[in-house]
């Protein structure tokens, strides 16, 4: 990869992430370079079968893909990869851990975080830009976006219908761990109540089915993803 | 072994002469399994035996190009040390017998063709005929199609970016799924297929061969009779997550220096890849078949030559590599096996249980197999102005076009396709050619697909040059230079003359078109014997190009994007309604000329469109296509979600035009067109340079407003976005059937 | 009535996700476990009562849209 | 030794592609088709020659991977 100047204006941040790569995740090089052009920092790359995170890691990156071809049960197989119990004690201590698409899949199905994604409801793989709404903004990964604030996300997936019982749903929504919803109009996939994004009980795990990687570059169709980086940048940096 | 009887040579698609040829070149009979491997090697499908001495005149070099027609796939030169790498290949019939499984092997097979010259695949294409909507079949194939080229490319993780899709009739048992595969390289780190050198280990690597889709290679020669549902041949499941993982796998090797040879194992699979690289190399290959990785017990070797498993790759590496590549292969989970060595003879010899199952020379397998100047009629292209109703209303004409089968919005499709997986695609599917930024840099290569079938049934050798002009349009029309094609040929049965002049002479259009448009042809496929009962579909020679963008930030795109621009027509109008899709879908009739092409005419107009993006002054451009020109207005319309207010001088038809009448105005399908949307106050230097060089270019509205308003008529973007959108959706959406897995 | 009708590939036929199944159960330590196969399970409710009929009715189902006869094959369970 | 498993949706969660096949059929012209839902079920061959300890395998199989607990249960059948 060619390296690339950090976007000049930023402050130099120091926060260091890691990016799992399960076989056949697919947006893993995409989380790489969006964090390494807003930190101006190399991405560490962590190979499933490691046991490992690199020392010093702030940030773990579980990318968007078809890890495991998704066979069986998307994110079912990646979940009892060597390198999970490392990033769930990551997470035990604190750390930030962000699953993009297939991994928020991977984030349900180690029960990191609560309910699962099924089979969208219009049973069609759905790529598309989505508009958001941001309903939580006191996060690790939201603290530079307003709530009630619209975005623009793109998504690309075929599992991502979000599915809790209802007593999992007013639990999220009571303390606030709801980070993003489908605008009214937009739930493309049948979530239960617009759910596109939760954060964990300590708010330092966020699975979230559309892509903020994919939109940190204008010439990509937009810049809604930024903020999301650089909240987790402010925070953890 | 059994012996060789008359219904085994027929049963295995050779004629008699070939088999007489096959006895004097072996100077005895073969076995069975040296019988399936000559007829592998000689079908339509491996030898190109139909068309290879016409493929000979089609234009294959340029300055910038790496490597031509030959090899896996073509490789030009993009500058700063980067290689682009593409093909485009069908996937007709197993698509027909089983479109999920069909269409995604399909895409497997491409990737690999790709990925095997070490490039990393960067973007996917597909041009798709499927019969008439109302064909109690089209629904099923369109959804299964769809479906299995997203599941293996978006479980690939390569953005599909691009395609065509047309309705007919003439494909309702005969479907086409044609599928284009663009990587990218490093320039010096090309891998071919020539196993030079004698000693060298044979590896396996992929996935283990199982008894699938034996005999598909023949198949894929082998004319459709009603039977076709009986005789279903074992069709092959595609496992895009091993094709990843080989994908990564080789990748990894090639950063190394163990390869002197890679080629994946496509129809024919172990038979086809070993004799070519042994034909390539100039040398012999020994096979050992019990080293063979295994999926199920017992198979004869004639099974593993002849199977065609996929996500499977052949390669030679140099000597004492072996362990260094079996660790990268380990860790990527794949199968690796050591399966024979190169030799210093001319021979493929094929071991089982200790046994010597095949002896043959290389030569008759590749260089010997026959060769065809097949009988052709010569056929002048249809002619006639075709009359039509001169009082139609524009509007209600309109929006019938917008919605019909082949000019509405494909968005139900390309929406299955994850088109922006590695962050590059700039220009997303729904212009004219889909944009894909070099990573980390400004370059971009732009890319379509494109032929218009029913031209080529009214005049081969025009449709052939539409062909390759239309998809040099589409580059120009984002910003684009033409640099290279690949052509998928697809006709019927080419021991009908009337099918083998469609061929001739498509090609002899194809090559004009490439030689005056400077964009060589690098790679391509042919397929034949596209017939159901007899009946040909329509002669279908897609084209797939690229081009180069040396700075994305300077890239057109169709949408309307200022209110008061002035929208510039470049081109000339005659009103040409011959096989125009208005006479069909509006006058219900298919006939007339094919629209001729004035190949210097687009190479002018393009060059001239293109340097005006270039230099920055146009960003907005649509080039005229099908439906005509009023279509292509009201698709930049909807893109840009901006009306227009046409007013175009009087006299813009060209001369030599029948009497001027809005109706062949704004709905003929003359060539070399292309609308501008500029800032009226650019709009003086523009066409003052376009007189300088002699460019045709009138201004013809304004945009701006919420309608689109033509001759007294207007019309909503509402109203035109509920045309073009709607049907697609309406029709897949009385699916009687939920997608396949 | 009820129909259970089960969808499964042909014998032979590559069945990926079998395959990558046998390969997690591995990695999980679970030994001895040979080939995998992954097939589907489908329930119907049935207003027919008469079993002969419901059985050749829920046959022309499979042919039609249940199972794809390329690739796979079907069998038929009723319980009432 | 071989085990059939069969992965379900638990009884409340809603299965889209069971009701893709009901209203698939009904376009089809079947009546009297009700509720469909739809399954997985996974065939495995196993090593084990013990009935006993063969189901306690498989159930552990089924907890750790082949079943998602939380939307899914899972029914064993043994054939030797
Ligand atoms: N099968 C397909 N897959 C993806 N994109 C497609 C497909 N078919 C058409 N498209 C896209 O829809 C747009 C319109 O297609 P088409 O009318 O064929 O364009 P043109 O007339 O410019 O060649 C193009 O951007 C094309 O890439
Ligand atoms: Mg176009």
């Amino acid at each position: 990869m060619r390296a690339k100047a950090p976007i000049p204006g930023l402050m130099v941040p120091s926060m260091r992430a890691a990016v799992i790569v399960f076989p056949a995740s697919n947006c893993d090089r995409d989380a790489a370079s969006a964090l390494e052009e807003l930190t101006g920092q190399k991405t560490q790359m962590v190979w499933h079968q490691q046991n490992e995170l690199p020392a010093g890691v702030d940030l773990v990156v579980l990318p968007g893909g078809f890890s495991y071809g998704d066979y069986l049960r998307t994110g079912a197989m990646a979940a009892h990869s060597n390198i999970m119990p490392a990033v769930r004690a990551h997470a035990d201590r604190g750390g930030a851990v962000l699953g993009i698409c297939n991994g928020f899949q991977v984030l349900t199905e180690t029960h990191m975080l609560p309910g699962v994604l099924m089979r969208n409801a219009g049973l069609k793989f759905v790529c598309h830009m989505t508009e958001l709404v941001v309903s939580e903004s006191q996060s690790a990964f939201t603290r530079k976006y307003t709530a009630g604030q619209h975005v623009t996300f793109p998504v690309a997936h075929g599992e991502g219908n979000y599915t809790a019982d209802e007593a999992t749903l007013d639990r999220l929504e009571g303390e606030g761990r709801v980070a993003f919803r489908y605008a009214p109009g937009h739930n493309c996939n049948g979530s239960m109540r617009d759910i596109a994004g939760i954060l964990s009980e300590k708010r330092n795990v966020l699975g979230l089915m559309p892509h903020p990687e994919r939109v940190c570059d204008p010439l990509l169709g937009g810049t809604d993803g930024r903020a999301l980086f650089q909240s987790l940048i402010e925070t953890l940096g | 072994m059994s012996a060789i009887t008359p219904e085994l040579v027929a049963e295995h698609g050779l004629s008699t002469d070939e088999y007489d040829r096959i006895l004097e070149l072996l100077g005895r009979a073969p076995n069975l399994v040296e019988l399936g491997i000559f007829s592998v090697m000689w079908s339509e499908h491996c030898s190109y035996k139909s068309t290879r001495v016409h493929l000979r005149r089609l234009p294959t070099k340029a300055p910038w190009v790496i490597q031509g027609p030959g090899e896996n796939a073509g490789v030009v030169d993009i500058g700063d040390g980067d290689a682009a790498v593409f093909k485009m290949e069908s996937h007709n019939h197993p698509s027909f017998i089983e479109p999920y499984q069909g269409a995604a092997t399909g895409v497997g097979g491409i990737m690999r063709d790709v990925f095997t010259m070490g490039a990393r695949p960067i973007a996917m294409l597909n041009a798709l005929r499927f019969g008439a909507p109302q064909h109690p079949k089209t629904r099923h194939l369109v959804s299964g199609v769809v479906a299995g080229i997203g599941g293996y490319g978006n479980c690939m993780g390569v953005p599909t970016v691009g395609g065509e899709v047309n309705f007919h009739p003439s494909y309702n048992g005969n479907i086409l799924v044609n599928a284009m595969c663009v990587g990218l390289a490093r320039a010096d780190n090309i891998f071919l297929s020539a196993a030079k050198g004698a000693g060298n280990p044979v590896v396996y690597i992929g996935s283990k061969t199982g008894r699938d889709g034996i005999h598909g290679a023949t198949m894929a020669s082998a004319e459709f009779g009603e039977d076709a549902q009986e005789k279903r041949p074992t069709v092959q499941v595609g496992d895009p997550f091993t094709e990843k993982l080989l994908l990564e796998a080789c990748l990894e090797l090639m950063a190394t220096d163990a390869i002197i040879a890679i080629q994946d194992m496509g129809a024919a699979g172990l038979t086809s890849s070993s004799a070519e690289m042994a034909d390539k190399g100039g040398s012999g290959i020994e096979l050992d078949l019990d080293k063979v990785p295994q999926r199920e017990a017992e198979m004869t070797a004639y099974e593993m030559m002849l199977s065609e498993s996929q996500e499977r790759m052949l390669a030679v590496l140099k000597p004492g590599r072996e362990k260094q590549a079996e660790a990268i292969f380990k860790k990527w989970e794949l199968d690796f096996a050591v399966i024979g060595i190169t030799t210093l003879t001319d021979r493929l010899v094929v071991r089982h249980k200790g046994q010597v199952v095949a002896d043959l020379p290389v030569g008759a397998l590749s260089n010997a197999a026959p060769l065809y100047e097949r009988p052709f009629e010569r056929r002048p292209g249809l002619s006639g102005v075709p009359a039509y109703d001169r009082s139609r209303p524009l509007g209600e004409c309109l929006l019938r076009l917008l919605g019909s089968p082949d000019l509405c919005a494909r968005r139900w499709i390309w929406e299955q396709y994850d088109h922006t997986v590695m962050n590059d695609t700039v220009q997303r599917p729904g212009g004219d050619a889909a944009v894909v930024r070099i990573h980390a840099s400004q370059k971009g290569l732009a890319m379509t697909t494109d032929v218009t079938p029913r031209y080529c049934f009214a005049d081969p050798f025009e449709g052939g040059k539409q062909a390759v002009a239309e998809a040099c349009r589409n580059l120009s029309a984002v910003g684009a230079r033409p640099l290279a094609a690949t052509d998928n040929l697809n006709f019927g049965n080419p021991q009908k003359p009337q099918i083998m002049w469609q061929i001739v002479a498509a090609i002899d259009g194809i090559a004009e078109a490439c030689r005056v448009l400077d964009c060589p042809i690098v790679s391509g496929n042919c397929s034949l014997y596209n017939e159901t009962n007899g009946e040909g579909i329509l002669p279908t020679p897609t084209i797939g190009a690229i081009g180069l963008l040396s700075d994305v930030q300077r890239m057109a795109s169709v949408g309307f994007k200022r209110e008061g621009d002035v929208l510039l027509l470049v081109g000339q109008t005659m009103g040409h309604l011959g096989q125009s899709v208005f006479l069909r879908e509006i006058e219900g009739r298919e006939e007339g000329a094919a629209p001729p092409v004035d190949l210097l005419a687009e190479r002018t107009h393009g060059s001239f469109v293109r340097e005006l993006i270039e230099a920055g002054r146009v960003d907005t451009c649509h080039d005229v296509g099908d439906g005509g020109l009023l279509v292509a207005v009201s698709e930049m319309a909807l893109a840009g979600g901006i009306g227009v207010m046409l007013a175009p001088a009087e006299g813009l038809l060209g001369p030599g035009a029948a009497a001027a009448d809005a109706v062949a105005f704004w709905f003929g399908e003359d060539q070399g067109r292309y609308l501008l949307s500029v800032p009226s106050e650019r709009v003086d230097a523009i066409l003052s340079e376009a007189k300088r060089r002699q460019v045709p270019c009138w201004p013809i509205g304004q945009v701006g407003g919420e309608q689109l308003v033509v001759d007294g008529t207007k019309l909503s973007l509402a109203q035109l976005r509920g045309a073009h959108e709607g049907w697609f959706p309406a029709y897949m959406g009385a699916s009687e059937l939920p997608p396949v897995n | 009535m009820k129909a259970r009708v089960f969808v499964t590939l042909k014998s032979g036929v590559l069945d990926p996700q079998g395959k990558a199944i046998g390969h997690a159960l591995q990695g999980l330590g679970f030994d001895g476990v040979g080939e995998v196969r992954q097939g589907k399970v489908i329930d119907l409710e049935l207003a027919e009562t008469d079993a002969a009929k419901a059985r050749a009715a829920v046959r022309q189902m499979c042919e039609q849209l249940l199972a794809n006869t390329v690739i796979e094959k079907y069998e038929i369970e009723l319980k009432s």
